[in-house]
């Protein structure tokens, strides 16, 4: 099956006949390991098990994995050097908007690949990049919708992490549920890694909303759902909806803290499908049992095997024939069920609301019936 | 009198200007020979980039070294140099066709996605290079001109300048970050392509950058040396040592801290811009807490009375950075503390020190054969002098 | 009560006192005399333990004190008044004091004291900082009498001092080693203070002994030489 | 913005806004006390401290484990265990700390800052290598996580209170150890003039070893406290540093009240103008302000004025 | 009296208090064109106080303090001494990583702001002046050496050649032969004798044998007030300044 090296490979990448080198990018230290941790983890396992298939047009997956250290210019750097010193033919990484923005550039001057896990805020669209987390409209509209039917919702306060991603997505937010008729009557926006959450609290208690939004991210989780619960606020009786809270977050918090949120999601661990029931436990198996994972983490395994999938259609490593025949690869083994890539370079994917337990897993209690398109630049909500 | 002083003085001044201009000659030879030759563009890149930060380094080694005067918000400088040039090139690559598809065409594409929809006015000025090139330097030395007037006027000093610097540093981060329509937020400002329409993400480019970098921090070193061989220069030692014997010789000891805090804030933005101009990018992780003490890290290392010292200080922290996160991405945190440590403890002059414990004398003892017995009856040099 | 053998004291490479050798009999006031830089300072700090010896002994009574720290010394019983007073300066007057008495568990500041020192008393709640010179000088003695020595090392204790008080002072101290037996070294450079007060004057010139006189047959002349070249 | 609520609401409202600042001011006061004692009093500046105070946060994880899985009878009371193990942990690794590095940088309290700023990446990869990089999710007593109704509208968190209890206990003991005692004098005595203290007979290397480890200890109890409020990660002390020196500074380094008042004064700011503003822009201006304070008075709230 | 516009040196009036002591209290006194005006007292007598209040360290609770008739209570330590007046401190205040020479230069009354540092040359008639100085205070031979190595006594020569060096109208030392041995104190005395051409000096001193060598006229302080003032034969014997100060 294998094909000539020189035939794969015209541009010079890291490609010999019996092996392809790729990289992987995440920061491993500094405040973002936190969160990239299990996208690491995911990469490794789906590409040693593409690796146990006899890897990818006959060749086996070595990986290059190198520290972003929380640290946008060291992710610019460690671009570079993936692909220029090390000329991989994939690069597996980023989980920040800023991080992803910061290698963009690189990208797209080098001429590389990268597949991008995180629910991001959208308005981008690259030939270099393959967006497998969702863009902002997939993952909030259809929450939206289902709070405003299920719960009734009439009035709204959005609080986010200060920064583009929270902040688009509110905006978005904002116009969908003005659109409706219904109403913000709060939103506040706090520095990344802040722990004092009892002034917007009591602010939240003044305006009784009928859904506090929050797309909070990291540590400051911990501190917003510890104080919320402290402050006498129940998430079974006071709507919460989140777009920012995964299982691995919930690890931090505490699913007793958290217990009755809802969460907006594509995936979750508890998803009950064959593909995912196979995916979960690999990962406990290669990862330990502890371990969990959430939507970034399953979007991150996605990357390898979109990315196997699309050379073996394209026949070849070149990246310019990767970007063109990525539109319409299809995954039929991907744990959240069934994914295909866009023109766009975005997933097709379905919106899915959870609802926090107290060990830490979601029920998911609504689910859209097909796959959203995804839409970076949505008119109307920009 | 036995021997005249003029004499004495000749003598010793002119074996400094040896040694320090030969030094930077030294340097000179690495940067813009060795370096090139060695390495490949994309090395020689990263080289580049290490070398803005020396730029910051060396305002320390002034303001901290010889004026005792410890900033721990020298990021703010580099990162505001780094902005006013990336302003510059963000407008330059938001030509409306360039940005065509956006809601409003010919505004950065931060600002677009922000609904921003006209340039706010402080950028306007951003479209001309002459007043970006001019703003790199002068805003940051304004803006440390009024802190260090408010401060130093007040005699606020010691470590309570440093704990309030790095408290502008937050103050500036949380800004940046909260006003993303204005300043990129927590992405920066990204994806820079061309100045005056010469593409500067190109090999060629590159290295046209790194040479540029490379005589502009030559030069700066050098204007630092004339600084420091001035009558100012001593009396900035004079002040950190005895601060009010200077105020009681007649000086107004604030003028020449705010003078130093400027000169080293002009310094790091300059860096900040070359930073920019080589990396593509510019944004507010360059400008907090944890940037800001790394710079001291660099010019401690390399010795902080020694100008020639925080060059190599910040090449060797950063390359020592780059290489053991590639080859030990699991223990280069290990590796890193414990070199900060180990400098503190076993070098407290850094490289500088090193080099006039080891390396000097027997220099000396080559090049000086007929005063070399008076090196070795000299007394013992105190350390926190050896650089200097 | 101390003797001092061959003591050898350098800082780095330069030695600054050059085996000396001495003794100090109970209840005797020593004075050492010496000129600028000759290694008076140096002499009280190594008998206290803050700069090292580099050889020699240095024993108090029958116990050997050379390798202990200064706390531990002072323990042994020696007390030290240093050459610039040294006062901490944002603690009070009485906090001052109290601190000596950390070594034997003095709950609080012994009369007698104040009735030394009266302006000590009057400013005890001032910080010592804020004292005048001469005060801090007082204060010092005072700070250092507390640790109830067995001897006493005075680094030039006149310095700053009002001509009235210094000769007050060479009463006391005479005073002090009677009522408390202990033994005084005090370094000098005024003649007439340490003619008041001295059973014995030992001349240092660059470390070493040049001279000694006992009481009553001080060769003055030789002396205000030997102090004046 | 107040148009459609009750008096009543607002009322409530009011004094639970209080209460928030009160929290936050607690908050803030122990997170400094330790670096009261180790850079006020000693003059170190220890970048590690928010380290110090996340090894005490995952003192109590590991205690909350070990407990609710051997003892499940203790799990209301672990917290208390959990605070004592905490101090003698972080307390312990201080001592260890001084011994083989402070000791060495008296004379360069600059350095120190230096060092510990090593001594933080250091600490910080090896929680990451025990804990891992994720945080970790301590499980809180139920009592502690309740909130106790005042009146029908003013609810006030118990954690809140327990935190504020704890502060003032800490804030006592401390005042007395080292305002009061015969041990806080010598401290002070060696940290002013080390060679002297010695001279009077302080054992100044005990004195600075136990005061390092005093002020690390408290520290420890600090980061046990806050996961009740904050998060445990590796990373996670550094969010605090800033915060920590800015309340010691701007209290006048040396004054134990200096630093309650200045944690007054800023948590106040703060919590009033989260309400009114945002909580990016409240938090600049909290910033602005103490630094215009400082500015006025540059040694902080509180200085003993010494003559030079 | 004498117009106070006469004097060099006028205070009035001076007064200063700490946390409500008064350490300095109505205090007037005069020095005048030329003189060695000595201010001896009893230790706490506020002799410090006041020349810290006259060269600004100390800010004054009342009074005035004319210089050539300029007030100085109002003015900014340098600008106290770009007017004439040099105060040399209690211990030796010099540049210890500095040489002798570059001491006394940084003292050099040129230059003294920030671009005229920048631009100060070490010309002739600055080395010409450094040497004259160096050689009034016997440090002729001691030019490169760093400062921190002298002795005391050189030290506090140093110092007083960093004032001269600033051609300072007025002179104010405190204690300037504490810690010194037999022979600096006689040197020390020469020298402020030599120096006082177009000049005064104002001295604290507790030895009385060196105010004996140097003083033109002796103010006794006490407690913050003047307890006899005069010259020295009539101030040894003035019963009240034998009874706190000199002793019997
Ligand atoms: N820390 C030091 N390092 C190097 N040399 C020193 C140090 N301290 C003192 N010396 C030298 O040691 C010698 C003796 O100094 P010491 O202070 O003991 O003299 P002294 O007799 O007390 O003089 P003085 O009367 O001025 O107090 C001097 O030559 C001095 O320069
Ligand atoms: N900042 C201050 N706070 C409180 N008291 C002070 C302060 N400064 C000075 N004093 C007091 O004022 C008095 C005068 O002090 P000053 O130093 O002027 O005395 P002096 O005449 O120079 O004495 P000496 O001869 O001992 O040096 C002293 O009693 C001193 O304690
Ligand atoms: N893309 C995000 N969540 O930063
Ligand atoms: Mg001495
Ligand atoms: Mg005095």
């Amino acid at each position: 099956q294998a094909l000539p090296t020189d035939a794969v490979n015209t541009t010079k990448l890291a490609v010999t006949d019996g092996t392809v080198k790729v990289g992987i990018l995440h920061s491993t230290t500094g405040t973002m390991a936190i969160s990239e941790t299990g996208s690491v983890q995911a990469e490794k396992l789906a590409i040693a098990q593409i690796n146990e298939m006899g890897g990818v047009l006959g060749r086996k997956i070595e990986v290059i994995q190198e520290d972003g250290a929380s640290d946008w210019p060291t992710f610019a750097e460690k671009a570079r050097k993936l692909l220029v010193e090390d000329k991989v033919a994939a690069v597996f990484g980023c989980w920040t908007s800023a991080s992803r923005k910061a290698v963009l550039p690189v990208f797209e001057q080098y001429n590389g690949m990268l597949y991008y896990p995180t629910f991001y805020e959208g308005l981008e669209q690259s030939k270099n990049v393959i967006y497998t987390g969702q863009e902002a409209t997939q993952q909030i509209l259809a929450g939206l919708d289902w709070v405003s039917n299920e719960k009734k919702a009439k009035t709204f306060f959005l609080i986010g992490s200060d920064y583009i991603w929270p902040r688009t997505s509110n905006k978005i937010a904002r116009k969908h549920i003005e659109m409706h008729g219904q109403k913000v009557v709060g939103e506040e926006y706090f520095p990344l890694g802040h722990t004092q959450f009892n002034s917007v609290i009591n602010k939240i208690k003044l305006t009784k909303p009928d859904v506090i939004y929050a797309s909070v991210v990291g540590g400051s989780n911990v501190a917003f759902y510890k104080q919320l619960k402290a402050a006498g606020i129940d998430l079974n009786k006071q709507t919460l909806m989140t777009i920012s809270v995964t299982e691995d977050e919930m690890l931090g918090i505490g699913g007793e803290n958290i217990a009755g949120a809802y969460a907006c999601m594509k995936y979750f661990q508890s998803l009950k499908n064959p593909n995912n029931e196979k995916f979960v436990a690999a990962f406990k198996k290669m990862w330990g049992g502890e371990s969990v994972i959430g939507d970034v983490t399953q979007a991150a395994y996605l990357g390898p095997w979109l990315w196997k999938l699309t050379a073996e259609k394209a026949k070849s490593f070149d990246i310019d024939k990767i970007a063109a025949a990525s539109p319409g690869i299809e995954f039929t083994g991907a744990p959240e069920g069934y994914v295909r890539i866009h023109e766009n370079h975005h997933l097709w994917s379905k919106t899915r609301v959870g609802r926090a337990r107290t060990d830490g897993q979601f029920d998911m209690v609504y689910e859209t019936a097909d796959l959203i398109e995804p839409n970076p630049f949505p008119k109307g909500y920009q | 009198m036995t021997r005249t002083p003029q004499s004495n003085l000749f003598g010793r001044s002119f074996w400094r200007i040896d040694g320090d201009i030969a030094g930077i000659l030294l340097l000179a030879a690495l940067l813009v020979i060795v370096l090139p030759l060695g390495l490949d563009i994309f090395r020689l890149n990263m080289v580049g980039k290490y070398l803005t930060y020396a730029f910051v380094a060396l305002g320390l080694v002034l303001c901290w070294g010889s004026a005792g005067i410890l900033s721990l918000g020298q990021g703010i400088f580099f990162g505001i140099g780094g902005y006013c040039m990336a302003m510059f090139l963000k407008l330059e690559a938001s030509s409306p066709e360039a940005t065509k598809i956006q809601s409003t065409p010919g505004i950065p594409d931060f600002m677009d996605w922000n609904q921003l929809k006209a340039l706010p006015w402080f950028w306007e000025p951003f479209h001309s290079l002459s007043f970006s090139i001019v703003a790199v330097v002068a805003v940051p030395a304004l803006l440390a001109f009024i802190v260090g007037l408010a401060m130093f006027k007040r005699r606020v000093g010691g470590v309570y300048f440093a704990i309030i610097t790095q408290a502008f540093a937050a103050i500036l981060t949380i800004l940046i970050v909260g006003q993303q329509g204005y300043t990129g937020g927590i992405n920066g400002i990204t994806d820079l392509r061309t100045l005056k329409g010469w593409d500067i993400r190109t090999d060629d480019a590159k290295l046209v950058l790194y040479f540029v970098n490379a005589a502009l921090l030559i030069g700066c070193l050098l204007l630092c040396l004339y600084v420091r061989r001035s009558k100012l220069g001593r009396i900035l030692v004079a002040l950190r040592d005895k601060e009010d014997r200077v105020r009681f010789s007649g000086y107004d000891v604030a003028n020449f801290k705010i003078f130093v805090f400027c000169f080293a804030a002009a310094l790091s933005a300059v860096g900040g811009a070359m930073f920019t101009l080589q990396v593509g990018f510019m944004s507010p992780s360059f400008v907090g807490i944890v940037p800001s003490i790394e710079m001291v890290i660099y010019c401690a290392v390399g010795g902080r009375l020694s100008l020639l010292g925080a060059v190599y200080g910040t090449l060797l922290v950063n390359w020592a950075k780059t290489m053991l996160s590639e080859s030990f991405p699991e223990l280069w945190l290990f590796a890193m503390g414990a070199l900060f440590i180990g400098v503190v403890m076993v070098f407290p002059n850094g490289l500088a020190g090193l080099y006039q414990q080891f390396i000097a004398p027997h220099l000396r003892r080559l090049t000086a054969r007929r005063s070399g017995g008076a090196a070795a009856g000299a007394p013992i040099i105190p350390p926190h002098t050896a650089a200097d | 009560m101390l003797s001092v053998n061959q003591l050898r004291v350098s800082y780095g490479e330069s030695e600054v006192l050059h085996g000396l050798d001495f003794t100090v009999a109970p209840n005797e006031i020593v004075a050492i005399m010496g000129r600028n830089g000759m290694g008076k300072t140096t002499l009280m700090k190594s008998l206290m333990g803050i700069v090292p010896a580099r050889s020699g002994a240095i024993r108090i009574g029958d116990s050997e004190i050379t390798g202990l720290k200064s706390y531990e010394r002072v323990a042994k019983g020696v007390a030290y008044v240093p050459q610039g007073r040294m006062i901490f300066p944002t603690m009070t007057v009485q906090e001052n004091i109290e601190t000596g008495l950390s070594v034997h568990g003095g709950r609080s500041v012994p009369g007698d004291l104040y009735e030394l020192f009266p302006v000590l008393l009057e400013m005890k709640g001032r910080r010592g900082g804020n004292l005048s010179g001469g005060q801090q000088q007082q204060l010092a003695i005072a700070r250092a009498l507390a640790t109830k020595p067995k001897v006493l090392l005075l680094d030039e204790p006149t310095e700053g001092i009002q001509p009235s008080i210094i000769r007050e002072m060479a009463r006391t101290l005479r005073r002090i080693r009677d009522e408390k037996g202990l033994s005084i070294i005090v370094s000098e450079q005024v003649l007439s203070f340490a003619l008041d007060i001295a059973d014995r004057v030992l001349v240092i010139e660059n470390g070493e002994i040049v001279h000694e006189d006992s009481r009553g047959a001080i060769d003055e002349a030789k002396v205000a030489r030997l102090l004046s070249v | 913005m107040f148009e459609g609520y009750s008096l009543a609401e607002l009322g409530s409202i009011f004094a639970m806004q209080g209460f928030a600042g009160l929290i936050l001011f607690s908050v803030f006061v122990l997170m400094a006390l330790g670096l009261a004692i180790i850079f006020g009093q000693m003059g170190v500046i220890n970048m590690a401290h928010g380290e110090f105070m996340i090894l005490g946060a995952y003192v109590t994880y590991l205690c909350s484990n070990f407990i609710s899985s051997y003892a499940p009878a203790l799990f209301p009371a672990y917290f208390f265990i959990a605070m004592a193990l905490a101090f003698v942990a972080s307390g312990a690794l201080g001592m260890l700390v001084e011994w083989g590095m402070i000791r060495f940088l008296y004379r360069r309290p600059l350095d120190t800052l230096l060092a510990t700023w090593g001594l933080s990446l250091i600490l910080q990869q090896v929680f990451r290598s025990v804990f891992g990089a994720r945080e970790v999710g301590v499980v809180l007593p139920d009592w502690l996580m309740g909130s106790v109704a005042v009146t029908d509208t003013i609810e006030v968190p118990i954690n809140g209170l327990f935190v504020m209890g704890l502060t003032i206990a800490i804030t006592v003991v401390i005042y007395a150890v080292m305002f009061r005692s015969r041990w806080g004098q010598g401290v002070r005595a060696v940290m002013q003039n080390r060679v002297m203290a010695g001279a009077v007979g302080i054992n100044t290397e005990k004195v600075d070893r136990y005061t390092f480890g005093l002020g690390c200890g408290i520290a420890g109890v600090a980061g046990s406290a806050f996961t009740m409020v904050g998060s445990t990660g590796p990373t996670s002390g550094q969010l605090y540093i800033v915060d920590t020196f800015l309340v010691v500074v701007f209290g006048g380094a040396q004054s134990l009240i200096g630093t309650i008042a200045s944690a007054f004064t800023i948590s106040q700011a703060q919590s009033t103008m989260e309400f009114f503003l945002s909580g990016s822009t409240a938090k600049v201006l909290t910033l602005l302000t103490v630094v215009v304070i400082l500015m006025l008075r540059p040694q902080g709230l509180f200085v003993l004025k010494v003559r030079r | 009296m004498a117009n106070p516009t006469d004097y060099l040196l006028a205070v009035e009036g001076l007064t200063v208090s700490f946390d409500g002591f008064k350490a300095v209290n109505d205090l007037s006194f005069y020095v005048d064109s030329n003189e060695i005006h000595v201010i001896i007292g009893p230790n706490g007598a506020g002799k410090t106080t006041v020349l810290d209040l006259i060269c600004g360290r100390t800010k004054a609770s009342g009074g005035s303090i004319k210089f050539r008739n300029r007030e100085l209570t109002a003015m900014k330590e340098h600008q106290i001494v770009k007017a004439g007046v040099g105060r040399k401190f209690q211990n030796p205040s010099i540049y210890d990583d500095l040489t002798v020479f570059e001491n006394l230069e940084i003292s050099y009354p040129r230059g003294r702001t920030v671009f005229g540092a920048l631009a100060f040359k070490r010309d002739a008639a600055v080395r010409e002046r450094v040497a004259e100085i160096a050689e009034m205070i016997f440090l002729a031979d001691h030019l490169d050496q760093r400062a921190e190595y002298l002795s005391h006594g050189q030290k506090q020569w140093l110092e007083i050649g960093m004032l001269l060096i600033q051609d300072p109208e007025l002179l104010m030392l405190d204690e300037p032969v504490a810690g010194m041995s037999v022979n600096e104190r006689k040197k020390t005395a020469e020298l402020l004798n030599r120096i006082i051409r177009n000049r005064s000096v104002l001295v604290i001193e507790h030895d009385m044998k060196f105010v004996e060598d140097i003083a033109h006229r002796v103010t006794v302080l006490h407690q913050g007030k003047i307890l006899s003032e005069g010259s020295m034969e009539r101030v040894k014997t003035d019963p009240k300044v034998v009874e706190v100060y000199l002793g019997h």
